[in-house]
């Protein structure tokens, strides 16, 4: 692959023509502030040290490649999935919060803020603030304070603030809408834990780099187990943390397809999805220029998928830059077949996953006959299905 | 000379400041948001700042955010938006500044956006979320329409950032007081002061300051540190609560 | 430590005074032929071998041992974690349901089953059931099903039936109940799965043993984190599993003072408890002879915790063995105080605890004055405390 | 000759089957139960078991579950069990076996327990989760006290594990005749008659077989079998609805 797309973002955060710094004048400072934290950071052996102990000893890494037999044999390919369901509070996004938080004692900050919509990220927030001791406020809309009530509960057990937002749909869009303005006004002590590789630069290299962990240990561990390569890796894409983590490291690996699996809700011809890059234009939101879902004027329509991670209109900057190229190639998986695949793995090898990365199952399940008995293929399960078992419930009727 | 310069200059020769009146177009709908535009004007704003309205409005508080979503929900967009310029542009003289979020600018075309907003009478641009690094492509656009691209400056920019961001700049500075997003505050910053007269070392443009601003006294404080006093939130809630023209009068004797 | 305690159970399935095999005729053909199963897996290299691939790929072992620097400088002691919670399924309990399923697989049955309380043990066991292919029947008392409803989605969701048990108190004690007198009618293509040290030989060993990867992971890790071996150990115990696999490899390790922390419910004092070695007597309940909560009659008493997991009025018979022995030093905690370590963690390291760990996290807080600033301690963190938020909220009227 | 081998000779001796009759002490009060004891035995139950009650009975079905916990509510104890044998023995000579499990037991004590049940007048115990393995110092002390102690032996049994059981045992042999907990079943397993074939070859005890039987039709093809017939839970439903009389008089004609 041409460096075009492996040496990026460049100075100014531009991934090719995405990415960028689109944020109010009151909150470059901070950007700029955030960003020379994170290059000294970057070129310090101890952060690095420290964020890989942690990895290591507080989030459990690394997460197992599970060669998954039974599931290999119904969908007619050899499958390994990443298992970042067994981190620390459950999902990938915690990898991200603890980079995040270390560079915000790395600056001095007292506390945390983040935007969360299931509120994966807002727990693993909550969580890296109370083993760093410091206060956290939690960003979420009302309707999503509704729907995902244990781990509302949870960040509050960690000692996070929950704070309503009341605003628009009141949903993850909303969240991180209101986060931003509070930023502002609390900029000078507060660090904004952006949960996914969205937002304004530096935060969608950042969140990539803390995520690249995924893939790294993917490469090494299919190497080792499988003495090869995969054809394919397949990561659903909300944000798009968890693919960035796990595709990244293969970007040069030209014989490893990479495909990022999409919310296609109940259906792209339907108003009712989440598949920003198949379906939306280009444009600006929360800081960055990327696929977003938008009415011809611009203006952000709502997302919707079943699973409440993907349920966000826009998408990663880098996304935008490796869909354009080609690099990745994008589908979307409709609710109907994330839940078809959320059982099927619950059925054939005793693992609840994440409705977000039951997307990239089901996707992995349309692809696998192509690649035969003798194909290698790795899911990234980004996270655990027990934060799902209402939504499951609500939609099966149970 | 375009009408924002005249405007501060005719006030610095009338010994007033410049007041500049913010109000979200459309807002509850367009019929009632030009009437509260003409009767803003009548009462004494100088510059009208014409809020094109974003779903997603990041850099405003809840007054701010409300009008925008009552005049989306009325169907406002950018079109109709250059369309009421344009029918203020008839018989007003006040100058017009489309303040903004990105993304709608973005979606109708920066070069066309410019292009038809110079033509329906506007003077200037504020895109609130599209700082000095990415504004490029819309401040050669602007340029190119004769539109002044307003920059922001905020109490956390420094002095080097500032001297950056205003070397290129055309219209006027909007300083912005606190920190936060737009709504009404009590009390302006200690620093303010300080940091304005810091600007005046690296521009000549003329210096108006708001977000927070809300009445008489407010306004009156915030003059005696710059050219003009930008009110926004406070006019807005007013023009719901059927006080518009009070209040722009209050703030007019203050100045 | 003399081999009296290290060298058990006897052929009989007997530690010291304690254990045995007190079943119907029924069911002892079914035992004998478990324990000759059991036999002949431990020396063949390629079950042990299986197990530790599934240990390692699916479990997501080893579970780190985890350095706790705030809540060491609160308790004000060296505080280290065996993090359980971080297994698959977030408990310890599929060490050992990962182990008896490749048994039932290796003796050709079709079917797992098992008794659950809390629903962690049949979670576990619905999970291995699904990965194996195998029908799955999990017995829980309708008081637990009721409480405890998200465990119960989870096991159905993996395909198991969960069968309400409506006799005597429609508890864990019900429930096993209920589970041995079915396993008597369906023993041919069933194996029956329990799930802690208690029950007939060789259940107590064999589990002890598939758990003891807990104890033999921390001493490793122990002497490279910290170059030497703890002062103390501490576990909770309700069958006692968590507690006899992490003690087990150190119990010829004199100078490591082992804690075992039992359930204090409302205190010692009162009838709500479940401290079976501390206020119970010498019985034979569920298979063992051991320490049980029993009337002067006789009559088994309702065990009483909060943490759902502890809520049973035996012990393993190890146990007994290892108190009367005083190898291992046996303490209550009582909900209240448990309550407070769950907070304690959750707020100082960002762990949410399972209620039954922070029993162990409590007992721990109290002994850690004595050893002071140079000391060592470890506790295992058996589980993780998502499953506890109704009871956390439950008992503090959130 | 014990009261137990003097029953089953008689039975012999008048060519009929021996019926063994299981009822729960204490269920649902003593009074009732000791009544219903009495009309059992009256009505042709040639040998009693008597069931002392246990909190956790996993080798019995709901209908002697439910008898245990009405008993152990009505405040039975292992005294009062002893009480009532002793109260029984009065006046009746049909040998008594205390069928029950092993906790109560032990909590009042082997050797405690076979003196004072053996002194009340109970010729033999029967725990039903206390296998060979386990029985060696119950064995034994009531031994010393003479009381016979009843092994059971399931359709699982090996033949080697059957003679190992049976070399020491005394009293009569109970062959369950199907798997699972007490109550009632409808069909003989098949092989029940070569399994207690089998058990003739290592044992001249006297076989009862049982669990499941209901009726008198059933209690006929066992008696085919063995020489005795074990009723528990038909007796007991019968007798907690009325009909005990009507089904040990149905019971007693088929044999
Ligand atoms: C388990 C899981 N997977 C995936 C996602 C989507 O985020 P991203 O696309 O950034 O990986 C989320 C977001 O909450 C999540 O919780
Ligand atoms: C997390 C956890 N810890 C401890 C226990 C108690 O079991 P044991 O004493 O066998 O470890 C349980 C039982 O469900 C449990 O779920």
């Amino acid at each position: 692959m041409g460096t075009e797309i492996v040496k990026v973002p460049d100075a100014a955060g531009h991934f090719g023509a995405y990415g960028g710094r689109y944020v109010a004048e009151t909150l470059m400072p901070a950007l700029l502030a955030v960003e020379a934290a994170y290059r000294e950071a970057q070129s310090d052996p101890a952060f690095r040290r420290e964020f890989e102990e942690l990895l290591k000893h507080y989030v459990g890494r690394p997460s197992p490649l599970y060669f998954a037999p039974r599931l290999s044999s119904v969908y007619g390919t050899r499958i390994y999935l990443k298992r970042e369901d067994l981190n620390h509070t459950g999902a990938h996004k915690i990898n991200n919060t603890v980079g995040q938080a270390l560079l915000a004692v790395r600056m001095g900050k007292k506390k945390l803020m983040a935007e969360t919509g299931a509120g994966q990220h807002g727990v693993a927030t909550a969580t890296v603030a109370a083993r760093f001791g410091m206060r956290c406020d939690v960003y979420m809309g009302v309707e999503d304070i509704r729907r995902q009530a244990p781990n509302v509960q949870r960040m509050r057990l960690l000692g996070a603030r929950v704070i309503p937002v009341t605003s628009g749909t009141q949903t993850l869009k909303d969240a991180m809408s209101e986060a931003l303005r509070s930023w502002v006004a609390e900029v000078d002590d507060t660090f904004y834990v952006i949960g996914t590789v969205a937002g304004p630069h530096p935060y969608p290299e950042m969140v990539r780099d803390f995520q690249s962990v995924i893939g790294v240990e993917t490469r090494a561990q299919i190497l080792a187990q499988a003495g090869r390569l995969p054809e394919m890796i397949l990561a659903c894409v909300g944000g798009g943390s968890n693919a960035a983590g796990i595709f990244r490291p293969f970007l040069d690996d030209a014989a490893v397809r990479l495909v990022g699996v999409e919310a296609g809700g109940e259906g792209l011809d339907t108003e009712r999805h989440a598949a920003s890059i198949e379906a939306g234009k280009v444009g600006i939101l929360h800081g960055s220029k990327s696929y977003v879902l938008q009415d011809p004027h611009g203006q952000i329509l709502n997302a919707y998928s079943i699973s409440a991670g993907l349920d966000y209109p826009g998408v990663g900057p880098e996304h935008a830059l490796w869909a354009d190229a080609r690099r990745v190639e994008y589908s979307a998986v409709t609710d109907r077949e994330a839940l078809a695949a959320f059982h099927e793995l619950a059925h054939l090898e005793g693992i609840l996953p994440a409705l977000e990365s039951s997307h990239a199952l089901a996707e992995a399940k349309k692809r696998a006959p192509k690649l035969g008995p003798g194909g290698t293929l790795v899911v990234c399960l980004s996270g655990r299905g027990d934060k799902d078992l209402s939504s499951v419930e609500e939609a099966e009727g149970l | 000379m375009n009408r924002i310069d005249a405007c501060f200059q005719a006030g610095r020769a009338r010994g007033r400041k410049t007041l500049v009146g913010y109000l979200t177009a459309g807002d509850p709908n367009m019929t009632v948001s030009e009437a509260d535009i003409r009767a803003a004007v009548a009462g004494g704003v100088d510059i009208l700042e014409l809020g094109v309205p974003f779903s997603d409005p990041t850099a405003d508080g809840p007054v701010i955010q409300a009008a925008a979503f009552r005049s989306l929900q009325a169907g406002t967009t950018t079109s109709t938006v250059l369309e009421l310029v344009r029918r203020l542009r008839r018989d007003l003289a006040t100058p017009i500044v489309l303040f903004g979020y990105a993304n709608p600018v973005f979606a109708y075309g920066y070069e066309r956006f410019c292009r038809d907003a110079a033509a329906a009478g506007a003077d200037g641009l504020l895109i609130v979320d599209l700082p000095y690094e990415e504004a490029g492509e819309l401040r050669a656009a602007a340029a190119r329409h004769g539109l002044a691209l307003i920059p922001l400056i905020a109490p956390t920019t420094p002095k080097e950032r500032a001297s950056m961001i205003l070397a290129q700049a055309t219209g006027f500075v909007y300083y912005i007081l606190f920190r936060g997003v737009t709504g009404a505050r009590h009390d302006v910053a200690d620093d303010a002061a300080a940091q304005i007269q810091t600007l005046r070392e690296v521009t000549a443009l003329p210096i108006a300051a708001g977000f927070g601003v809300s009445d008489g006294p407010q306004a009156r404080a915030v003059a005696g540190l710059a050219d003009g006093v930008v009110v926004g939130s406070a006019l807005v809630k007013a023009a719901r609560e059927g006080r518009l023209p009070q209040l722009v009068h209050e703030l007019r004797a203050a100045l």
